[in-house]
């Protein structure tokens, strides 16, 4: 077996003293489509956050290709890292948030071309060509040259994935990407989604739509109040729930 | 060297016992300017970020060319000129009078800037809604509009405050014997500048201090529970 | 002048007279250590005020700064102004002057404990010396009469003048004698003179033109105080405030009119 | 009340006033630069979390916001060469104006950083920007977007301010008015000129900052 | 037959050059209940703004218990009433807003008191007892003294319709009450709304919530590019529309 893309061990997380993760374990592959489900406050968006280090956690590591993120133990005690290393290690992950959050005074492409130019030492041309090259992929050559106060929301989404994506990360984070999305824009940004998917792109997406999930992910990892409850494939864990506490989600979501 | 310190400090302490009622005469004068021009320019500004709210085109014209004008003048010219302008049309302004009037002006443009903006960035939701059950405009402006105007323009108005106390310093200019110009009148015959500029500077912030704590405080007091 | 009747009427009438003058310039007119305002433009209202109601405490000073003394006398807020006021002809088209009280001259002065010692020295280092001076047109031109390479900082209070010199941004000031006199007696010892003096100007009360009646009235009042009945009076309030005995006039023929 | 205008003497120094206004602009200009570059530093002190920054800029803007400018211009110009540091009139004018605007500038940038949305900070986060970059390309850049219409007003008091530099002798704008006052004793008329000099500066001022705020606003 | 609640008589509306009600006629009895559905622009809330007088309007008559409301007519030439006497017409219909617009800084009880005490000039005490009886009647008697930042948007709609009806109107006026809500709260309100309906209140109610028009309005009303395209029973009009419009309309919503 080939060294895991992703590990996590044992991590811990708290705000103040409420325990958000209590000890989540999970291994990913190269190349796999996990899909994070569970009902509101599992701790869904704390685990992505963390594994972006847009949290510190409290306990437990976190590994990509065997590299720890955020913390190195010496002798037992753990030091955060310093910024400039911390920076490295993030754009090794690409995330996508619920809210977008493009940059409102950078067109479509300059959002897109900042982390290669700032980050990635890129010359303007070779950026903005690469930009463009990921815009066409999801459907806005067009819309290069707007700015995120001229684009549909849908459009928006895109751009965010398009930006995260040109960083050409080792690993994607979604995080709800269509919840904020009106329901006849969803479809667009889960189109894009696939296709990533499809193209062998190592993603982690937390989600509502349970019919996405079961289409596009190779496994299901189902939180529930801190921890992971259950996981196994789409096909599997959906047809037939192992746990109480999934039987109990699965009814109250809109799959069934 | 330390001897000498202690001296200067004792000659400070003795000339500044000395000036004692002085300073405190002139204190009094300057708190009442600015209570007396914070006072008459909030009452004036909130009539005048009415009138840039919601009167006619005319009316709202007229009051923007004031308010800019006002603004963009130092407020020391203000005072001269409420001094001289008026005497030239027979209308005798004592200079305290004239002070005052020029400070609570200078106040005006600004609370009425203010209040407009608060005004303005209220939804027009809450207009609507208390048109919805009936009440007059009259109405709607006391219970709706302004206490939300209020709570919004307090810490600015605090500012404004603050300004005026400062500003006060230039009625020396026409002989109102404020705080700052007392200063001087000691100064001009014990000859220790820095000491007593210093002292006032003190007594300033002292001043703008309570202002300030003042304005939390209040702040405080009617924050809308969230 | 019959219609609007003169100011010496109106002046009569009201019971007080109302004099102009500043509060922050000594030995002119400053406050003492109890809070009254004294210094000699202050007695030339005492002067007067005897002389109108015979009762020297019946005048009430306005407090104004050095801009306002023209302004206030042609908007009417006072009935005269003397606050060291300098003869000019330009000032005398906007104002009627009386017959001047006082004749000043500029003089320099330095640390006691400073590298000039004197006049000679100061010239001497020519463009190394910094003199401070009041904010003037002149100014710049008063100093170079007589220190023709030093150079000159304006300063808009007679405070800021000595402190420029306290905190070494000059090594002189260049001032009224008077001033320079008063403020030697205050700090005894510290301050020396420089010698020499120039830049000769007449002080006088200044009020509003075309009055002639009160014009003459006041240039009698102060007339009589420099050479008539009420000289001891001039004669006190010139020892207490320049420090000099003044010669009685001479009895006889009006040294007037020699 | 008989008193008749006359600008003659006004308009023979009239180029002495626009000499002392262009002083007074160049003034305002040196000094709020250096002023906005302080208020940047502390509004970032005050908006961060480590109280060993936010302590001493809150006390810095709490005192010399609460301090007459006229004690403050007094106090370089005359007690810090009693300390060592001597600069010139001009120097110490604007070093003064600069700690002062200083003050009143890291309150509006406060206001300003902290309207930039999280997310966005989040966001350059995650595409491996440091938290320098962020600020340079991300929040700074919205923030001035977000403070223009109140910047505007605080440059404009501040650009009044350089009247006062007049109590040390700078020859601006206000000395200028008052040098001719004493001249010629036409004090209505001079500040009536005096006073559209600055409230015309003023309106320029205001009507150069709508063109910038509408040459950086976003397209909707 | 008596005389009707509401008379609205070749109503026109424009906003500048844009005419937006182009001659609307409709006349209610007392107790009903009417939904008006439409697609979006068409006029929906323009006509209910204008029978509570916050839109002027151009042409037509609106008439409550047969009162002309808004303006005068004195020999054909139309003047616009005092504003007290209009404050007063306004007070005649309840009106609830998407955006609940309750007073931010009153509590539920000061929102609902504010125009029975300066509307009503009913005393302070009375005012107090009607609004928690108001209160209790939507839900929230316990929720009396909280401030609108301390509720949920359900609970602030709740609050804002308990406001309009203790002002006892005539006809209240519901536009989209539910549309800014998240899907778990508009239960709540809807319930409110409902139980009114029960108990004879004459309603409007602007709604894209077909299930609701469906169950509580006896009549519908389709608004169509600014006039009625079709009214009626709600059991027939969306089993057999009878327009093309309608058809279309009700294939894009969530009712089939
Ligand atoms: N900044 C914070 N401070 C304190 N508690 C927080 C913070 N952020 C999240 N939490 C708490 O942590 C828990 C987990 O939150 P998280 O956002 O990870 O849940 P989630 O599974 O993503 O839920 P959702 O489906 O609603 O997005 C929740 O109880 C939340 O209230
Ligand atoms: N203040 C206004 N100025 C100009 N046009 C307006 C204004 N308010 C509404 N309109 C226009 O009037 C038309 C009718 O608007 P209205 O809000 O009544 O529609 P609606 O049927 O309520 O739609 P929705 O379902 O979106 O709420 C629309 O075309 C709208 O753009
Ligand atoms: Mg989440
Ligand atoms: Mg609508």
């Amino acid at each position: 077996m080939t060294k895991p893309l992703l590990e996590i061990q044992g991590l811990r997380k708290q705000y103040g003293a409420v325990e958000v993760l209590k000890g989540v374990d999970c291994t990913m592959r190269q190349g796999e489509v996990i899909a994070i489900i569970g009902s509101s406050g599992s701790g869904k968006t704390t685990m992505l956050r963390c594994i972006n280090m847009l949290e510190e956690f409290q306990g437990g590591r976190i590994l990509i290709d065997g590299d720890a993120i955020g913390y190195d133990e010496i002798a037992g005690a753990r030091r955060r890292k310093g910024e400039k290393e911390i920076a490295r290690q993030r754009a090794l992950t690409g995330m996508a948030f619920q809210q977008f959050n493009l940059f409102p005074h950078m067109s479509a492409a300059q959002n897109v071309m900042l982390g290669l130019v700032k980050v990635k030492k890129m010359g303007r041309d070779e950026a903005r060509a690469l930009a463009e090259g990921w815009l066409d992929r999801v459907g806005l050559a067009a819309r290069a040259d707007h700015y995120p106060g001229q684009l549909s929301g849908g459009q928006q989404q895109r751009v965010a994935i398009a930006r995260a994506i040109a960083m050409n990360p080792r690993l994607m984070l979604f995080d709800e990407v269509t919840s904020a999305l009106d329901p006849e824009l969803v479809g667009e940004v889960l189109q894009v989604i696939k296709a990533l998917a499809a193209e062998g792109m190592s993603m982690l997406l937390v989600t509502h739509e349970m019919r996405f999930a079961y289409e596009v992910a190779s496994r299901v990892i189902f939180m529930n109040k801190g921890v992971i409850g259950e996981e196994g494939d789409p096909k599997e864990m959906f047809v037939r729930p192992q746990t109480e506490r999934l039987v109990e989600f699965l009814k109250s979501s809109s799959f069934q | 060297m330390h001897d000498l310190l202690t001296n200067d400090l004792l000659m400070f302490a003795n000339e500044l016992w000395i000036a004692r009622l002085a300073l405190l005469k002139g204190l009094g004068v300057t708190v009442s300017i600015s209570l007396l021009s914070i006072l008459a320019g909030s009452v004036a500004g909130v009539g005048l970020g009415l009138g840039l709210v919601y009167g006619n085109r005319l009316l709202r014209l007229l009051l923007r060319g004031y308010t800019d004008i006002v603004r963009g003048t130092p407020v020391l010219v203000l005072v001269l000129a409420s001094y001289y302008i008026f005497s030239t049309v027979g209308l005798d302004l004592g200079p305290f009078q004239a002070g005052v009037l020029a400070l609570a002006v200078f106040c005006s443009s600004h609370v009425g800037e203010i209040l407009r903006g608060a005004l303005q960035a209220l939804p027009a939701g809450q207009t609507e809604a208390a048109k919805a059950i009936g009440l007059t405009f009259g109405q709607t402006f006391a219970s709706v509009l302004w206490p939300q105007a209020l709570r919004q323009i307090l810490p600015t108005w605090v500012n404004t405050a603050a300004e005026m106390v400062k500003a006060s310093t230039l009625l020396s200019v026409i002989g109102v014997a404020e705080l700052l110009l007392r200063t001087q009148e000691i100064i001009s015959r014990n000859f220790m500048s820095l000491e007593f500029y210093f002292f006032a500077g003190f007594l300033y912030f002292l001043i703008n201090f309570g202002i300030e704590r003042l304005g939390k405080f209040v702040e405080r007091k009617t924050a809308v529970p969230s | 002048a019959q219609d609007a009747g003169s100011t010496l009427d109106k002046v009569l009438a009201r019971g007080t007279l109302v004099m102009g003058t500043g509060s922050t310039n000594a030995p002119w007119h400053f406050k003492s250590a109890d809070d009254t305002l004294q210094g000699f433009d202050v007695d030339m209202g005492h002067i007067i005020a005897k002389a109108l109601f015979n009762d020297p405490a019946k005048v009430e000073f306005v407090n104004q700064s050095s801009d306002a003394r023209i302004p206030n006398i042609t908007t009417g807020k006072v009935d005269i102004t003397c606050q060291f006021m300098t003869v000019t002809g330009a000032r005398a088209q906007q104002v009627a002057f009386t017959i001047p009280y006082y004749r000043e001259g500029v003089g320099l002065m330095m640390k006691a404990d400073g590298p000039y010692k004197d006049y000679a020295a100061l010239k001497a280092a020519g463009s190394k010396v910094t003199v401070a001076v009041l904010q003037n047109v002149y100014a710049e031109d008063l100093v170079h009469a007589a220190l023709p390479e030093a150079k000159v900082d304006q300063y808009d209070a007679q405070d800021l003048i000595y402190q420029a010199l306290n905190s070494g941004r000059a090594e002189a000031v260049a001032t009224d004698q008077s001033s320079i006199g008063w403020f030697m007696i205050q700090n005894p010892g510290r301050y020396v003179d420089a010698g020499y003096g120039w830049g000769p100007q007449t002080y006088a009360c200044a009020v509003k033109r075309g009055d002639q009646d009160w014009l003459n009235f006041v240039n009698t009042a102060l007339h009589e105080a420099m050479t008539g009945v009420e000289f001891d009076t001039y004669a006190k309030s010139f020892k207490t405030w320049f420090g000099k005995d003044l010669p009685p006039p001479q009895i006889g023929f009006p040294v007037e009119y020699k | 009340m008989g008193y008749t205008l006359n600008f003659a003497a006004v308009w023979r120094s009239f180029d002495l006033l626009l000499g002392g206004l262009l002083l007074s602009l160049q003034l305002a200009a040196v000094a709020l630069v250096i002023g906005a570059a302080i208020g940047l530093v502390l509004a970032f002190a005050l908006v961060g979390g480590s109280a060993v920054l936010r302590r001493p800029a809150q006390l810095y803007v709490t005192v010399i916001r609460n301090l007459p400018i006229l004690v403050l211009i007094l106090f370089t110009y005359f007690a810090l060469p009693q300390l060592g540091v001597r600069l010139d009139k001009i120097a110490s004018f604007v070093l003064t104006l600069a700690v002062y605007s200083g003050a009143y500038l890291a309150e509006v940038f406060r206001a300003g950083l902290l309207s930039v949305p999280r997310g966005l900070k989040e966001a350059g986060l995650a595409i491996g920007l440091t938290p320098m970059q962020i600020r340079t390309s991300i929040v700074i850049p919205l923030m001035v977007r977000n403070v223009l219409p109140s910047l505007s007003s605080t440059l404009i008091s501040l650009f009044k301010d350089t009247s006062l530099a007049a109590a040390i002798a700078v020859p601006e704008l206000t000395f200028e008015a008052r040098k001719i006052n004493v001249e010629t004793f036409r004090v209505i008329e001079v500040w009536m000129v005096t006073s559209a000099l600055y409230v015309a500066t003023c309106a320029v001022l205001a009507a150069l900052m709508r063109a910038v705020e509408r040459r950086l606003a976003l397209p909707k």
